[in-house]
């Protein structure tokens, strides 16, 4: 489906999305206060932060945590403090510090 | 084509209609006078006859819910309803238009409470007029049978695909038993022919999303798109129309015009009245009047040019309205055909455009345009559109 | 347009005037005349006195508004004679059939009836006897077309019999006692 | 039971790019309970909070079917949708893959609006799983009490005032109220609990008929806690009681989860804003009233257990 439609006549009928996961091209990302940065070295692979992030952010690739989707994260810090205490492979950073 | 002569009251004539096009799903709720229509066709299902999943839901609105669910998901569903049960699905006959749903219902029409009141007025189907439904008003049992097998063909036709309600008016038909020809099995199955949904929800491989959310950027020109497809419902009706004439001999269109060419006085209304009109009509000419008639058949989308067109020679028209608008201009029949013959009787020039759906915005600017650009058409004789659309995007 | 004939049927809710009258445009249909039959609706229950009424026409019928002022009064309870105005609207010349042992000369002088022709037959006691139950619209059938000649008699009885063997597969026995009650009902209906 | 390495194989449900509060837990609820079928699924939706911020034309974040028609026919509209698979399977119109249904609806679109569409699906026997995201208040349309607002929560229109402070009724059971209706299985979770979330999910979803679910779902904008604590809050409230973890199979009750110490539910209340009024000393009693009503409703749950 095409992002910018300009007449009414190439809507899709019915006011349907005809195609899934078009979210995907709109980015979440200037949300953001905090960043999470991702320290594979410490990471165990737990995957607590996939399961808890509500925004799909956390890439996973053959089963372990590969990045984190900075174009839809929000900062919300749940994958952070979700991290078992002894591993603490995530930090939030202060975003502006990346501007 | 074989046709067969049996009594059917409307109820009954509707619920064989719903038989012969054995949707894949109703839904429905009982409510006087329809309540029969779904308790003749729940033997149906009983009985084996149909391969419908009936879904006898605990209220309107989530009969009309349920419809829409099943119609999303692919299937070919139908519905019956009356009344405060059209009423309640009030919210949901707009989504269903909205969403272009190819929905089917038999309503039976009675009046709105308070006071409550079981009998026949057309309030109820007046009520969701606006809401993109489709709407055919029967003068009788034969009608409400013939109109729900085209109301098939007109729904699903592919420059439609909306929703259509077609009416009977509440026990004058829907419990008076008629004579009325039913067709075979056969031949109303080849009329209608086999529902092809565009996209199912029930295709997971092709996975989409209805009833989004649209914001200014968009809501003008989805409503705009669906006002094409009630603007391209009347060619769709005549086609079918036709054919279902070719087929069953019975041809339908907008209106049907009795004894109206030399008339120097027409009465126009809805549904069974109709019938009393025409002998009424015969009775006046006995005694020298030249009376005509003009029944209504298709209230949505209302046929304005062709009415217009058709009463231009009557002097006199008395419009006769079984509901009252309640805004102290008449009954909605009257208001729409005086709109429709305006046009052609005014000293004025009155233009429409519609504009700001969805809170889009209106500016200054756009407003002395299109104030300036009528003035000066005006002056230089030439002609504007009537009705049009104002922001949005063609 | 043809002879267009309007019949009123007075009854009890539960009683089965509807059902008479829609029964009779059966008949009338299955000898390819255009029909109309339907009750009055209100609030009224099982008891309370009821109308249903029928049109039958060699033309396509039209009208669909009430019938104020039919030729034809057929009344199904005689306990609604004098509590009802069951002649209302009948022309002079108009017929009214009443199900009572009464004989029309009584029941006239009783309702001070002027003009009309009028029929009694005891519809209620036929049944009674011939079925075992106190139906009196199938036999009210078979005096309505002695005094009306609206439908053949033979044909209509044809007719009834095809229906009910469909409904009472399983009890010939009410399907014979329907049938001797419509025409006793048919030889013993009373006129003046 | 699936592990998170084998749910981490299955299709995203939901992409990134929705328009949910940062720190929201709809999101969380839709992600686990769909991952949890290994079957297609169709989904529909109440009008809320995760309808809207999901499906934003012409961005939807949905990688399946999702309708929604309105704000109060969840039940119905997916009772639709199941008719219609019925229907076209049984007629050979479609392959006869099996598809699991499932209606989502905030407590606003579930205890309230909805209750009644909810109520009739249930009753009719459709195969569906309706899965409540139960968030305490309507914070789609800017936090409104709803009848799943906790007593004593401050609303838009419980509001803390002079002579009323907060929410005054206790909030409804929705979940006994499903028990009631006697269907196959009743559970009541949160996504902090993702094991027994998904042993849920996946036991419902290999059983016929109609299941219901009612899942914590904290809004950290109506509830006023740190956006990033959204899966402690289910872990207080359920080692609390105030949200016990447990499901009714065929009637029978059986508790998921037993914390090892039983909070106050103070623990529960301090961190969230919405009590924040209770803490005044004039309030305090409504602090006893809600444990004695955490504490009653407990022991009766405990009690159903046995049966």
């Amino acid at each position: 489906m095409k992002e910018n439609i300009n007449s009414w006549k190439d809507l899709p009928i019915g006011g349907i999305v005809d195609e899934p996961g078009t979210a995907m091209a709109y980015k979440t990302g200037d949300w953001r206060t905090l960043r999470p940065i991702h320290n594979s070295e410490k990471c165990i692979n737990c995957l607590a932060c996939w399961i808890y992030c509500p925004d799909s952010a956390i890439i996973l690739k053959d089963g372990k945590v590969e990045s984190i989707d900075l174009e839809h994260c929000k900062g919300c810090g749940i994958c952070a403090h979700e991290c078992p205490p002894k591993v603490k492979a995530i930090e939030m950073v202060d975003e502006a510090d990346f501007r | 084509m074989g046709k067969t002569r049996v009594a059917r009251t409307g109820n009954e004539a509707m619920a064989e209609a719903i038989r012969q096009i054995n949707p894949d799903v109703v839904a429905a709720y009982p409510i006087t006078p329809a309540t029969e229509v779904m308790q003749i066709f729940a033997t149906y299902v009983a009985d084996g006859l149909v391969d419908t999943e009936l879904v006898p839901t605990e209220s309107e609105h989530s009969a009309m819910s349920a419809a829409i669910g099943a119609q999303v998901a692919g299937a070919r569903t139908m519905t019956a309803t009356s009344s405060q049960g059209l009423a309640l699905m009030y919210e949901m006959l707009y989504i269903a238009a909205g969403l272009r749903l190819p929905l089917i219902m038999a309503e039976v029409n009675r009046a709105l409470s308070a006071p409550i009141n079981i009998h026949c007025d057309h309030g109820d189907t007046m009520g969701g007029r606006d809401a993109g439904w489709i709407q055919i008003f029967s003068e009788n049992s034969q009608e409400a049978y013939d109109n729900l097998i085209q109301a098939v063909r007109i729904a699903e036709h592919s420059d439609v695909l909306l929703p259509i309600m077609v009416t009977t008016d509440g026990f004058i038909i829907s419990h008076a038993m008629e004579d009325i020809d039913i067709y075979s099995d056969g031949e109303v199955r080849d009329f209608i022919g086999t529902y092809k949904p565009l996209q199912p929800a029930l295709d997971y491989k092709k996975p989409i999303t209805v009833g989004s959310i649209d914001f200014v950027d968009y809501y003008f020109e989805h409503r705009r798109a669906l006002a094409q497809a009630m603007s391209n419902a009347k060619n769709a009706i005549l086609e079918v129309g036709r054919e279902f004439g070719s087929k069953f001999g019975q041809e339908y269109g907008f209106y049907e015009a009795y004894k109206l060419d030399d008339a120097e006085v027409a009465m126009v209304c809805l549904g069974s009245t109709a019938g009393t009109g025409k002998d009424a009509v015969d009775n006046l000419r006995k005694r020298g009047i030249k009376a005509g008639l003009l029944k209504v058949r298709v209230f949505r989308p209302f046929p304005a040019e062709e009415l217009a067109a058709r009463l231009k020679d009557v002097p006199q028209i008395c419009v006769l309205d079984r509901s009252d608008a309640l805004a102290a201009t008449g009954g909605p029949l009257y208001a729409e055909l005086l709109a429709a013959m305006f046009e052609d009787r005014a000293d004025h020039t009155v233009i429409n455009r519609i504009y700001g759906l969805g809170g889009r915005d209106i500016k200054v600017g756009e407003i002395e345009e299109l104030l300036s650009s009528q003035v000066s058409a005006a002056a230089g004789g030439k002609s504007i559109d009537r009705i049009g659309y104002l922001g949005v995007r063609e | 347009m043809g002879e267009l004939i309007e019949i009123r049927w007075h009854g009890r809710g539960g009683q089965g005037a509807k059902t008479a009258a829609l029964l009779l445009a059966d008949a009338a249909l299955g000898e390819g005349k255009h029909i109309q039959a339907f009750p009055e609706y209100g609030p009224e229950r099982m008891g309370a006195p009821v109308q249903a009424f029928n049109r039958i026409s060699e033309e396509p019928i039209r009208l669909h508004c009430q019938v104020t002022n039919p030729s034809i009064v057929v009344v199904l309870d005689p306990t609604l004679v004098g509590s009802v105005n069951v002649v209302a609207g009948l022309p002079e010349d108009g017929i009214i059939l009443i199900n009572t042992a009464e004989t029309p000369a009584a029941v006239r002088e009783r309702l001070s009836i002027k003009g009309l022709k009028v029929f009694t037959v005891d519809a209620s006691g036929i049944a009674k006897e011939k079925i075992g139950r106190d139906v009196p619209n199938t036999p009210m059938m078979g005096a309505l077309i002695k005094v009306t000649n609206l439908l053949d008699f033979t044909k209509m009885l044809e007719d009834n019999k095809k229906k009910l063997t469909k409904k009472f597969r399983n009890k010939p026995e009410v399907i014979a006692g329907n049938l001797e009650a419509i025409e006793t009902a048919y030889r013993e209906v009373k006129s003046e | 039971m699936s592990n998170l390495k084998q749910l981490a194989t299955r299709q995203a449900p939901l992409c990134g790019g929705h328009r949910a509060c940062a720190g929201c837990s709809a999101p969380d609820v839709v992600r686990q309970v769909l991952m949890a079928s290994a079957d297609p699924v169709v989904v529909g939706s109440a009008t809320g909070c995760l309808e809207v911020s999901t499906t934003i034309f012409p961005y939807s974040a949905w990688n399946v079917p999702f309708v929604h028609s309105a704000f109060e026919n969840a039940g119905a509209s997916v009772s639709g949708m199941e008719a219609a698979y019925k229907s076209l399977k049984k007629q050979g119109k479609i392959g006869d893959e099996k598809i699991n249904f499932v209606a989502f609806g905030g407590d606003g679109g579930t205890y309230d609006i909805g209750f009644q569409s909810l109520s009739g699906a249930m009753e009719r026997g459709h195969n569906m799983m309706y899965v409540c995201y139960d968030n305490g208040a309507y914070m789609n349309t800017g936090i409104q009490r709803s009848s799943a607002t906790p007593r004593g929560a401050m609303t838009t229109t419980s509001p803390v005032g002079k002579v009323i402070q907060g929410k005054q009724q206790q909030r409804k059971d929705l979940t006994a109220c499903m028990v009631a209706h006697e269907i196959p299985y009743v559970a009541q979770t949160t996504p902090a609990h993702w094991r027994d979330l998904n042993a849920k999910v996946e036991y419902a979803f290999s059983i016929e008929g109609p299941k219901f679910m009612n899942v914590l779902a904290p809004c950290r904008l109506g509830w006023g806690y740190p956006m990033e604590l959204t899966m402690d809050m289910c872990r207080l409230a359920a080692d609390t009681c105030f949200w016990p973890l447990y499901e009714v199979v065929e009637g029978q009750y059986k508790l998921t989860y037993t914390p090892k110490e039983k909070k106050p539910v103070e623990d529960f209340l301090k961190p969230q804003t919405r009590f924040r009024h209770l803490f005044r000393p004039e309030n305090e009693h409504v602090i006893a009233e809600i444990q004695q009503e955490v504490d009653r409703k407990w022991e009766r749950l405990q009690k159903l257990c046995t049966l």
